[in-house]
């Protein structure tokens, strides 16, 4: 499937830009919007791997929501225009070194152990694939296997919301 | 505490019935480039010159408020009325200008005229484009003079006095 | 005299200490920012400036910047002689020019000793109180479009035409009539215009049920303007606020009423609306009040125009003799006065003029303290103040 | 895919697809904006609204100003974020472009019926936030940063109504497709009646103004449009745009209302289905059917924005938090439970 | 396509993450490495599931997704709370609260 | 750089394109609404009561912000405080932009002719297209004056160089042949 | 699958198709419109009065209203299958998300006692 792979480089590609984007940037701004093109980058990645459903919650989350907090987040605490040269600390050159490191370690790792494993999207097998990303399966298995993580990630909600506001008001 | 002139539905309700009601009633529109309707009367738009009744006696000019009334004139004599009488001196309009760039359209120099040598035109489409072309000269005041209207009649109870 | 020398009210400088203080809290220290309203912002309607520092959303402290309409009519009146300044004074408040003249005019009668036959002053009053309703209803509209609701403008500019009409068809100029005389009126009424005025008035009164439907009665009309901007009583009287702004925080002074006896109001009866709450919503009501009593005065006086001339006998070359006055009088905005001193001479010598709107924005910086944006506006819109009338 | 009996490779349907859908937004625009905006308004104030462009009642008005702010110089404040300030647009449009993709105007007249449908067309619209936000900060000035801030305030509030509406439809539609939901519609039956099939305002009626409300806001009009509030702030987040890019935002705002209207139109009144009509009919009737329905919806919307006053900032998110957002759990509740139990 | 592609991508943008986490002092700029670092957990289950053809690495990744959403919440809360105390949100000065 | 300015390639455009153009800008004028006294009034008058309705004539009065108008009516007094903001207010306009002076304040002082404190005429700030006469204008007046304004924008040629002359901001220059002939 | 792809190949191409037409739109309006520089043209627009210093920024109650918004949409994640698959799911199901919901409102409620959803 050949199409599916200039994609996914080209994907890829705009992604690592992104990511190196967010780490890099002078602007906080900035960084937020790179990081919308990672996350959209990823939602199509999703999208590749015919997790549909997942693809459409990570763009309504993520970009609809969570860059939305951070925004705010940011000009809440002062977002110059322009750039401003105090986003970093002194350890770039080590953490550099550990996360080019890491990268190797992992990348090594995966490599031999993964190798060249196929993700079948042809065919009956495919056709397989293209069921499990399906909304309505998702509900299947949530509300069949995993129920009681569901309630738990409820309660963790309602807990992160009454940490968050006690936190956000000073009262 | 004051209260409402009438009770009523709650006043989301009614305030689309009333925007409603005037969609249906029709505009008031006069599309004016297409069709004008004309203003009142006495309507100040403006000054038109009868100029033989004008003899250059400045009453206007002077007690302009904003001196946009520019005379200028000269004596002439003039055969006498009768055989054998001397002549007489009159006074020859050379300049009379209004300048409408000033002009506050106060309508003082109508009023102080003497001889009913100036009117109000409730004419207004005079707009230019050069600022210089807003002084009316005497010739384009007079050509006001047709667009003077009739005084109307007053209302009932009303002391008719002699001077317009 | 200004207000704030009417009987009865003693100032309580707590007021503003505490009234003020309670509003601010500062929620997170974000450092405030600055904000430029104006000269140019369709919410000062005209080219009032207002610098406020913000908060978020929250008006920390307001500065009302005026001037920017400053024409000098004061030094002017000083090389203009009596019927040029008449003119020039329609220009104040030129939403009610007729009603400027006539406390001017007014002034300069008494100086003289003349006294305009009654025709004349009925007709006065009547153009007064047209005058009246022409500003008000601009008003009625324009709250709602400072509001956000964008119909009832144009509805208010609908009705007011027809009323202008009745000024121009009467005086002559729409806007600027310049139509009083010391001693009297340049002119009578035209043929027909009194029953045009009659059902003229029956517009005004329909037109005021539609904004009673749209806007008073509307649920979020009411949320945006009760509580908000209120005005105690005896604060906006020691600030110098008059009219219908005073009347709305419950101060029952009306000139027309309460002033010296001046033109034909004291024939005619009306009620003077006040109202409790002193909030923009009450601003608006009263506001609408007025409108509906201005009607009921057009077709009294309509019904009781007496007859006779509009001129009394005066010199074709007005020469004021010594002597000063202040003359007051109620006008759509509030209290209106002049103080004319003349030396004998066709021109006054000195002209102090006391203008409503002036002294109603000088409580600006009192009432936004602790406003939200949206509410400042809400706020300079109930106020209504006409620039020239600020700046003169 | 067959037009006029004729095979069509998927690749050139999807192209014909395409620029259908680039030209029915800024037509859509212009219809809504001229029905609506301009002539309706007119006339709720007594007026006519545009007469002399294009000599007949003013037809052409919204297209010259499309022409003129082509003409129009294209200004950056010096102080703004150049890159930031460019995409802003874009992005907004672009997100009403995609909302487009999956709105059916026939049986076999839609871009894709994705099986996420209604899902997929509210995450998309959601992108428009980031754009509003962009807009607000890039321009470095005060009123629009205030503006943006308000606005995407107000969006991401009342989206949630909006979602939880919805979701009322897909319980009783069993499935996220505008299809799917359409032909629950055309198949359901009301108490066993099923001459009419049932247009879920019948069941829904409570998710439908939920549903209006909640989009009124997203679209921000009155009585919602505190964000663009010129009386107080300029124009709110745009008043730094000038020339093409702010009329971007114009036909964003206006082509959103009429994804809002189609999708309300297609969740609640039964889309492009007329009882009866089926098949090639449907396809030749079905965009007709759809627009009749979505003209109806946006009167609606329009009325209630020239009539009432606007709502304050924390006024609008309390009635989007103490009211709407409740109200919408409850509704899905009750419908869970009826669908559970019949 | 193979597997790997996908377990690398998401293997480096892991790795950026960490960079980020480690080098940035801006709160708000750590959360947002955090949060690169989650969706290259994400893209990882989604492989696999896509790999395994089991709607379990879906199923998780969504709960992941809310986790995150969750922790962006609080975490930013503490980053304003930060700032509002030492008017900058700055994390290296947090000694600043120790004591 | 611009087709308006230069036309294609230094020609001017095809007849058709140029009065297409001309119409849509004609017939799109943005007007900024801003206030200044009494003749403010007139010009709402015009704008928003249904009489009048300028709307019709495709004036439409929604930009609050320059960024978006094409036409700016001064209308009334222009104190000296005030001239600054006018200045910044019309630069800050894009172009193609126009200037209505409405009234005898804005034409050249008017009624404070001789006050100390206001501008003998805006077109000592910025260039004027179109001066109305009237203490104020009625509101026809206005309606007449953009009648006039959009048949001088019909007849723009594009591409020519006196129009780009107007488009940089040069002052109209007040040619006094008219005084001098009287003299 | 196949299907699949070119269902979202659609949308790339949408995407693709939007940005040629701003980009289009914008390139056939620089060859259009004027420019001429003016010294006052780039200022911020502040109500024709100079833009005074000072950056602003927002109040931390917009930043409470978006976390009371994302965890509602996380919520809304979790209802759409839920929706779908109610049928077959049956009143297990129903119940769960039920707990779920009123957890969720307890958030809402407590929001609402602390007063976040007012001002001040
Ligand atoms: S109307 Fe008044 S200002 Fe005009 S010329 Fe006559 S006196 Fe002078
Ligand atoms: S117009 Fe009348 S007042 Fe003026 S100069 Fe002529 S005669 Fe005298
Ligand atoms: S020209 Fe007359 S009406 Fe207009 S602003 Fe000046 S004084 Fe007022």
């Amino acid at each position: 499937m050949v199409v599916q792979n200039i994609f996914f480089w080209v994907l890829a590609v705009a992604m690592v830009l992104g990511a190196l984007g967010v780490v890099r940037s002078k602007n906080v701004v900035h960084a937020a919007l790179y990081l919308v093109v990672v996350m959209a980058g990823a939602a199509a990645q999703y999208i590749l791997l015919a997790a549909e459903f997942v693809a459409w919650v990570q763009v309504l989350i993520y970009i609809g929501a969570v860059i939305i907090l951070f925004l705010f987040g940011i000009m809440l605490t002062r977002a110059p225009m322009g750039g401003d040269t105090q986003l970093d600390n002194d350890q770039r050159w080590p953490a550099a070194v550990v996360s080019i490191f890491l990268a190797g370690v992992l990348g090594s790792l995966l490599i031999d152990a993964f190798g060249k494993k196929e993700i079948v999207i042809s065919g009956a097998r495919g056709a397989k694939l293209l069921e499990v990303g399906k909304a309505g399966n998702l509900a299947d298995s949530i509300f069949t296997a995993y129920v009681v993580p569901f309630e738990v990630v409820s309660i963790l909600l309602l807990a992160a919301l009454v940490g968050a506001v006690v936190i956000a008001r000073r009262d | 505490m004051p209260k409402f002139s009438k009770p009523k539905l709650p006043g989301v309700i009614s305030g689309l019935a009333v925007t409603f009601r005037t969609m249906t009633e029709g505009a008031v529109t006069v599309q004016y480039p297409h069709e004008r309707e004309d203003p009142a009367p006495r309507a100040r738009g403006v000054i038109a010159l009868k100029e033989e009744n004008c003899t250059a006696c400045m009453l206007c000019g002077r007690s302009c408020p904003d001196w946009c009334i520019y005379i200028e004139g000269h004596k002439e004599l003039a055969p006498p009325r009768r055989e054998g009488g001397k002549p007489r001196s009159v006074n020859i309009l050379d300049r009379f200008d209004i300048d409408y760039g000033l002009c506050m359209y106060c309508g003082i120099c109508v009023e102080v005229c003497p001889f009913d040598a100036l009117f109000w035109s409730p004419e207004f489409e005079y707009s230019e484009s050069r600022i210089s072309d807003l002084l009316h000269d005497k010739h384009r005041l007079g050509e006001w003079m047709e667009s003077v209207p009739e005084p109307e009649p007053l209302e009932l109870g009303a002391v008719v006095k002699g001077k317009k | 005299m200004t207000s704030t020398e009417t009987p009865g009210f003693e100032v309580d400088p707590a007021l503003y200490s505490n009234l003020a203080g309670s509003q601010v809290n500062v929620e997170l220290d974000t450092g405030d920012m600055i904000l430029n309203m104006g000269p140019q912002h369709p919410a000062t309607h005209g080219t009032l400036r207002l610098v406020v520092r913000l908060d978020g959303e929250r008006v920390v402290a307001a500065d009302p910047v005026i001037g920017y309409m400053h024409r000098g009519y004061e030094k002017l009146s000083e090389f203009r002689t009596y019927p040029q300044i008449t003119t020039l004074i329609n220009r104040i408040d030129w939403l009610s020019s007729f009603a400027n003249e006539v406390p001017f005019v007014d002034g300069a009668e008494q100086l003289m000793g003349i006294e305009a036959p009654p025709r004349a002053q009925w007709i006065r009053t009547i153009l007064t109180e047209l005058s009246r309703i022409a500003t008000i209803y601009l008003f009625l509209g324009e709250m709602g479009l400072q509001v956000g609701a964008l119909t009832p403008a144009f509805w208010g500019f609908r009705d007011r035409e027809l009323v202008l009409n009745l000024i121009e068809s009467a005086t002559g100029g729409r806007f600027h009539p310049n139509f009083n005389r010391i001693g009297g009126l340049k002119d009578d009424l035209p043929w027909g215009w009194i029953a045009e005025c009659r059902s003229t008035m029956d517009t005004i009164l329909r037109g005021c049920d539609d904004f009673e439907d749209v806007l008073v009665g509307n649920e979020i009309f009411e949320a945006r303007t009760r509580g908000i901007g209120i005005i105690p009583g005896e604060l906006g009287a020691a600030y110098g606020v008059s009219g219908a702004n005073l009347r709305a925080s419950g101060v029952d002074w009306d000139l027309r009423r309460d002033g010296k006896p001046y033109l034909a109001y004291p024939e005619l009866d009306f009620k003077v609306w006040t109202h409790a709450d002193g909030d923009s919503f009450a601003r608006y009501w009263v506001r609408l009040q007025e409108t509906r009593e201005a009607v009921r005065m057009v077709i009294q006086l309509l019904d009781g125009l007496p007859e006779g001339p509009i001129m009394a006998k005066v010199p074709r070359i007005i020469k004021v003799p010594e002597g000063e006055v202040w003359v007051e009088t109620e006008n759509p905005l509030g209290q209106m006065g002049y103080y004319i001193v003349s030396k004998g001479a066709t021109g006054p010598f000195r002209v102090k003029i006391r203008s409503a709107s002036f002294s109603n924005v000088s409580i600006l910086p009192w009432l936004l303290r602790g406003a939200y944006v949206p509410d400042v506006v809400t706020i300079l819109a109930s106020l209504y103040f006409i620039l020239g009338d600020i700046d003169r | 895919m067959h037009v006029l009996a004729l095979e069509i490779g998927w690749g050139t349907t999807l192209a014909i697809k395409t620029l259908l859908v680039l030209m029915v937004i800024p037509l859509g625009a212009l219809i809504l904006g001229y029905t609506f905006l301009l002539k309706m308004m007119s006339h709720m104030q007594s007026r006519l609204g545009p007469m002399d462009p294009g000599g007949f009642h003013g037809w052409f008005q919204l297209v010259g100003d499309g022409l003129k702010f082509l003409q129009k110089e294209d200004i950056m404040p010096a102080d703004s974020d150049r890159r930031v300030f460019a995409m802003a647009p874009a992005i907004v449009v672009i997100s009403t472009f995609l909302i487009f993709l999956v709105v059916p105007t026939g049986p076999r007249l839609i871009v894709k019926d994705l099986d996420v449908g209604v899902f997929y067309a509210l995450a998309v619209s959601s992108l428009s936030v980031v754009g509003v936000l962009m807009a607000g900060w890039a321009s470095a000035n005060k009123f629009a940063l205030i503006g943006a801030l308000r606005a995407a305030a107000q969006l991401i509030a009342y989206e949630l109504p909006l979602l939880l509406a919805v979701v009322g439809v897909v319980i009783q539609a069993g499935t996220m497709s505008l299809q799917g939901i359409i032909s629950a519609q055309v198949d359901g039956s009301i108490f066993g009646f099923s001459g009419l099939g049932n247009p879920f305002i019948l069941t829904q009626f409570v998710g439908f103004f939920l549903f209006l409300i909640a989009a009124q806001a997203e679209l921000t009009q009155t009585p919602f449009d505190m964000p663009v509030a010129e009386s107080e702030l300029v124009a709110g987040y745009m008043v730094e745009y000038s020339g093409f890019r702010f009329l971007f935002f114009f036909i964003g705002e206006f082509g959103t209302a009429f994804a809002f209207a189609a999708l309300a139109a297609t969740m609640y009144l039964g889309g492009w289905a007329i009882p009866g009509v089926t098949g090639g009919l449907a396809d030749l009737l079905g965009p007709l059917v759809l627009f009749v329905k979505l003209m109806a919806v946006a009167f609606l919307m329009f009325w209630v924005r020239f009539t009432y006053p606007r709502l304050r900032e924390d006024q609008l998110q309390a009635i989007a938090w103490k009211y709407l957002i409740p109200i919408g759990l409850l509704n899905i509740i009750v419908t869970a439970i009826i669908k559970v139990a019949v | 396509m193979i597997l790997n592609q996908f377990l690398v991508l998401a293997a480096i943008l892991f790795c950026i993450g960490v960079y980020g986490v480690l080098a940035r002092r801006n709160g708000v700029l750590v959360l947002m490495s955090v949060e690169l670092m989650l969706n290259a957990v994400n893209i990882n289950l989604i492989a696999f599931s896509a790999y395994l053809r089991d709607s379990a690495g879906n199923v998780f990744a969504l709960f992941v997704i809310t986790i995150a959403a969750a922790e962006v919440g609080v975490g930013l809360a503490i980053v304003l709370l930060i700032y509002r105390n030492l008017h900058s949100p700055d994390l290296d000065n947090l000694e600043q609260l120790k004591g | 750089m611009g087709l308006v300015e230069k036309g294609v390639f230094g020609k001017k455009p095809l007849k058709p394109v140029t009065w297409l153009l001309n119409y849509s800008r004609k017939y799109s004028l943005w007007m900024f609404q801003w206030g200044l006294a009494c003749c403010a009034i007139e010009m709402g008058a015009a704008l928003a009561s249904p009489r009048y309705d300028m709307m019709r004539l495709g004036v439409i009065p929604f930009p609050a912000s320059p960024r978006q108008a094409d036409l700016v009516v001064i209308s009334g007094t222009v104190t000296d405080k005030m001239a600054p903001a006018i200045r910044r207010l019309y630069e800050q306009m894009p172009d193609p932009k126009y200037v209505i002076s409405m009234g005898s304040c804005a034409n050249c002082g008017g009624p404070y002719w001789d006050s100390y404190s206001v501008t003998k005429g805006v077109d000592q700030v910025i260039p004027v297209d179109i001066y109305i006469p009237g203490c104020p204008p009625r509101p026809e007046a206005l309606l007449e004056a953009v009648v006039m304004l959009q048949e001088r924008i019909q007849n723009e040629g594009l591409g020519n160089d006196q129009l780009a002359q107007r488009w940089r901001g040069e002052p109209i220059v007040v040619d006094n042949a008219y005084t001098a002939a009287r003299a | 699958m196949t299907d699949y792809y070119r269902e979202y190949l659609a949308v790339a191409v949408l995407i693709g198709a939007g940005l040629a037409m701003v980009g289009g739109m914008l390139g056939l309006g620089k060859l259009i419109r004027p420019t001429r520089p003016q010294p006052q043209k780039y200022v911020t627009y502040e109500a024709g009065s100079d833009p005074v210093g000072g950056w602003g920024q927002s109040n931390v109650r917009y930043y409470v209203y978006a976390l009371l918004f994302v965890m509602f949409d996380v919520e809304a994640v979790f209802i759409f299958p839920w929706a779908v698959r109610l049928e077959t799911l049956g009143v297990q199901a129903l119940i769960s998300m039920i707990v779920f919901i009123v957890i969720l409102a307890l958030g809402l409620v407590y929001a609402w006692r602390k007063g976040v959803l007012r001002w001040a």
